[in-house]
């Protein structure tokens, strides 16, 4: 057996121990899963979406299950980044984890202030920009479909914040590497891929959704064939780093994103079915590295071959 | 304390009404298990894409978490097939139970469904006698009888079709029965049912200002409250409302912190 | 029980008995499957895409399975236009049963060119436009991805055929209303959706695509929960019907699309692992439509209550 | 004719090597299968939505049809846990098989891994009797041998640790004997197994002028030759390059039509 290999890797500036973040949404503000993983063991975690004033989100039924997939419309409920920030960045603060507080805003300009306010927040990283998300009726999603608009909101936000700042785009457009150009042009340090994708399940029986928001977004296994996908348009048209995610469950998944050329990845709805997914990832890709004789896991990252 | 805990099936049996019981060797998780508590289970035989399901504690005695299920969709037909020494991986204990601790009330237990499994278990952990409501379609849906009276409570059974107890429904009984309780301690309800059960039992404890604590039922992702799926609405005690989780929060609440209608 | 539900349908001027057909490509050209089932009982049939010339399709790997889903690249290998009418058709013909030719083209006048020579072919009911197949490098895709060449594309076949006009639309532009209505402008007489969701699938041990071509399309029950939601946006935003496809194996599949908006489905992946999915789905709404003491398929279409 | 039955598992049992021999009650398929064709079998315990999974006839022997499999990934795992008595459906038989009609050749049978399913197959329902050639990486790999045994034929083993037989590789033993074979009928290779070796025998069977039958394996979706997706390059009579469907016009391919390379 070789050494252990090298797992850091260094995303926008943020030197993580390994490529390995929990997805936002997925793992609360951090203290939820405490009890059962190591926060500490993990390269980085993703809280769920802030904005500048509590958020109720949306009316139950919230979530329900696809073939190998998970709908949800939880409708970016928080508790706002005041008390986020009181209630959660001290527990926070107290972990050796990179920190990317997920951020977003019902307008230009909320986006900018809640950006602004995170500016000199200690113990936060990076901000990831969410800007496509399917279950807000308006705002969110219609950021990240339009070229134009991403680029302005992008822009505006970079003016208003020196945090590293991480786009979160829409998979639901044609065109990504445009997209993804785009966000790097606007002054992107990094790019995340993908978000869940818009999807509805129908209650044949009451012929109505069965999520009251009736649009929900898509997650989990179903949807990783698409998300490698695009992961790996994007990474091809940018410099920038990318973080993948689409349902990631085990080391050969994440493998596939970071071959497809991300250089990290998150998991988030597998994390539901067992808590210590991430750290699973973890060691699978260890054990992968150490087979091909690799001695760093950034000698992976992009090395897709096709002919 | 919330943990995970790979338990081996030690026996699963069919229970009567449809019912089933599998009886898991989970030691951590069942010392540390509360009334009204949940795990959280991962079906081995489901896909590995599958969702865990959420379900209520029944027992937990030593080493030993009972779980009573009904097949009703695709997890739990799966799980019928579970054997004798197949793992499975329990979260728990979860969520926010029901007290059992002494108070200068009567308890009375009103379960629907699989209900009668929390409140089994309460009755076990409480020191004071009580009075319990089951109800059903018809006599072979009635379950746990023997293990309310075999701790000295006063059971009282309602079917639909009148083949055991009283005919009709569980709320007719237990109207029957306040209409003409002798006196004594104030009513504390306590109940897990179907949903209409639980908002015909909001509006008896709001009439007649009684504490009632209702357990409530939502489809669940994390069940330990990340992912904010779950969420019931309530009115805090400052009269402001919000959305509480049932899997943290819950799935036990106060009835009268409880809205129902929600636009 | 009450009497058998009325199950027929007209769809772009074709009447079918039910409103279940069989999915381009995943049926051949009808013969392959007529040792399993009975033909006569279907809504219609949808043959795989058709090109001016014999066309060779991708090297294998061409199919690999993932999470409830399948993905493939055959690249639209077919026989060319000649060959298919006078090999196939004649055994077409003699089925009591809609026949839909799927057709494409490399140019915008090889479109024209295969619609106008089946103008005269007896026994084919309607013609389903492609615009989105996501299996080649060039061409297919293109012209469904960008409005402007779908009207144009679209307009052109109108102009050379007076055969019923369907184009199957791309699931991965942002605004399928726009792309159903530029349909509905430029003369289209009713709308598929959706043809399979561009996905990757890499071998982490060789590091390469597990499809020799790439990407590929990802069909079967994960693409449902998206499917469903295109198909209800589409159809809110036109007058012209929708066939409505994407990972329907039972009754209750195809109800969720019929309620959404659909007036008719269509089974492909799923006739794979059950040959007789289609005529399955046809005594299941059936079923449903006596449950609920409907009198007619037509009553359920298009019902979707949303708050 | 295809058929589609629905065949419920009479026995199941390990077979040696890691391979396992499921036998189904099959009675239409079995009656009218030929060797070196297929059953397409959808596995009950895999998730709904998994595609069926495509396995050469062992034996068809009036109602009985045996399939040998192993363990490899996600689906035939799962077919470990089948059970006397579960109904597996079975589409069948399909493809294109070895023709064993008598003809003035001397068949010459060369199994890797589960090939020697069919060629057993073949070897019993052909009135000659020939040479056979089995191959593996040691002595338990060696599987079938009593087959062709017991029909008359004559086996030669050869394992790469040389615990059975000959060592080294199945090739190496092969052209040995084409050195030294003394002399007779124009031999006829009939093969079933990894591609590497289905290549070494295209070669051999080009450089000596032979017929070969070669039974190639490829990702099956449909198994009927509808969705195209397991196809081979051939090169027909007239020169011209073309797709043919592993699942109907092979998966046995006369070697001297395949394409190898193809960009
Ligand atoms: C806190 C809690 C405790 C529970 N305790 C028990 C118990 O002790 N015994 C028991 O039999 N059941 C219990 N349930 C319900 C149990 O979780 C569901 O019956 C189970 O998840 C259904 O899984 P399935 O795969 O069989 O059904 P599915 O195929 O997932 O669904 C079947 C039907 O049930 C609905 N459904 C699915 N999950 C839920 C859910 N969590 N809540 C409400 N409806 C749902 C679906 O929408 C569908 O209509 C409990 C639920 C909660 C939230
Ligand atoms: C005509 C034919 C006859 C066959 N006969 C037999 C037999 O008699 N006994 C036997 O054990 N196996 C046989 N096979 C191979 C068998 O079909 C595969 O081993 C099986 O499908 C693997 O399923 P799985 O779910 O276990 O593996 P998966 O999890 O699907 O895959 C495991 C690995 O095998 C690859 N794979 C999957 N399916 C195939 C396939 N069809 N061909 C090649 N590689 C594949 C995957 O890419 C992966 O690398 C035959 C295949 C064909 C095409
Ligand atoms: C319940 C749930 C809530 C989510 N909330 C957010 C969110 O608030 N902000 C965000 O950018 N993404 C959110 N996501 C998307 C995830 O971060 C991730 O992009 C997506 O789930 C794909 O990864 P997965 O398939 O591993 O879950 C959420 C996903 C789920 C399942
Ligand atoms: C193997 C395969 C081949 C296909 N070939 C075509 C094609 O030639 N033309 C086309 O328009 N759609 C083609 N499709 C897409 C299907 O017609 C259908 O739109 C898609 O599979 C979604 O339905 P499903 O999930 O039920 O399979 C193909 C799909 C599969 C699986
Ligand atoms: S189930 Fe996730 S918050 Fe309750
Ligand atoms: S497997 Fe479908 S054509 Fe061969």
């Amino acid at each position: 057996m070789s050494k252990a290999p090298d797992m850091a890797v260094t995303i926008a500036g943020i030197r993580m121990k390994n490529p390995v973040l929990l997805a936002s949404g997925t793992c609360g503000y951090g203290p939820e899963y405490a009890d059962l993983i190591d926060l500490n063991a993990l390269g980085g975690i993703t809280v769920k979406g802030i904005l500048a004033v509590p958020w109720e989100g949306n009316t139950p039924i919230r979530l329900t299950e696809t073939p190998a997939g998970l709908l949800n419309a939880i409708g970016l409920q928080n508790p706002g980044m005041e008390k986020f920030i009181s209630e959660y960045m001290p527990f926070l603060r107290r972990h050796q984890t990179a920190v990317i507080v997920n951020i977003w805003g019902r307008t230009m300009e909320e986006y900018g202030e809640v950006a602004a306010r995170f500016d000199d927040v200690e113990g936060v990283h990076a901000l990831e920009l969410n800007i496509s998300c399917p279950n807000l009726k308006a705002g969110g999603m219609e950021f990240g479909t339009d070229p134009k608009t991403a680029a302005q909101v992008i822009s505006l936000v970079r003016k208003r914040t020196r945090l590293p700042l991480i786009p979160k785009l829409s998979p639901t457009v044609h065109a990504i590497a445009q997209f993804a150009r785009v966000a790097e042009e606007s002054g992107a340090d990094a790019i995340s891929l993908i978000n869940s994708v818009p999807a509805m399940v129908i209650d044949v029986e009451r012929r109505r959704p069965v999520l009251s928001n009736g649009v929900g977004g898509l997650t989990g296994a179903a949807i990783r064939p698409i998300a490698v996908r695009l992961v790996w348009q994007a990474a091809r048209a940018v410099k920038i780093p990318i973080i993948g995610m689409g349902g990631i469950s085990c080391g050969r998944d994440a493998l596939e994103f970071l071959i497809a050329g991300a250089s990290a990845v998150a998991v988030g709805t597998a994390t539901f079915l067992d808590p210590g997914t991430a750290l699973r990832v973890v060691s699978e890709i260890e054990t992968y590295l150490q087979k091909h004789n690799l001695a760093s896991v950034r000698d992976v990252i992009g090395t897709l071959e096709v002919s | 304390m919330r943990l995970i805990e790979e338990a081996t099936v030690l026996e699963h049996v069919a229970f009567g009404g449809g019912y089933r019981r599998i009886v898991f060797r989970a030691p951590n998780i069942s010392r540390a298990a509360a009334p009204g508590q949940f795990v959280h289970v991962r079906i081995p035989q489901l896909s590995r894409e599958a969702l865990r399901r959420p379900f209520s504690i029944y027992r937990a005695d030593g080493d030993e978490l009972h779980v009573m299920y009904k097949p009703v969709g695709r997890g739990t037909h799966v799980m019928e097939h579970a054997h004798r020494g197949d793992v499975y991986s329990l979260i728990g204990p979860l969520g926010h139970g029901f007290s059992a601790e002494d108070r200068d009330t009567l308890p009375v237990c009103v379960a629907g469904g699989y209900g009668v499994a929390p409140l089994s278990f309460l009755a076990k952990r409480m020191r004071r006698k009580g009075v319990v409501f089951i109800g059903a379609r018809a006599a072979p849906d009635i379950l746990c009888t023997d293990d309310f009276a075999s701790v000295g409570w006063d059971v009282h059974v309602a079917t639909e079709d009148g083949s055991l107890g009283e005919r009709g429904l569980i709320t007719d009984a237990l109207d029957r029965w306040i209409a003409t309780r002798p006196a004594g301690p104030t009513p504390e309800i306590f109940a897990c049912g179907p949903e209409g059960l639980m908002r015909a039992l909001t509006l008896r404890a709001e009439k007649h200002g009684w504490q009632a604590w209702l357990s409530l039922d939502r489809p669940m992702g994390c069940g330990i409250g990340a992912c904010l799926s779950c969420v019931q609405r309530l009115r805090g005690p400052d009269g402001k409302e919000y959305w509480a989780r049932c899997c943290t929060e819950g799935p036990v609440f106060a009835a009268r912190e409880l809205v129902w209608e929600h636009a």
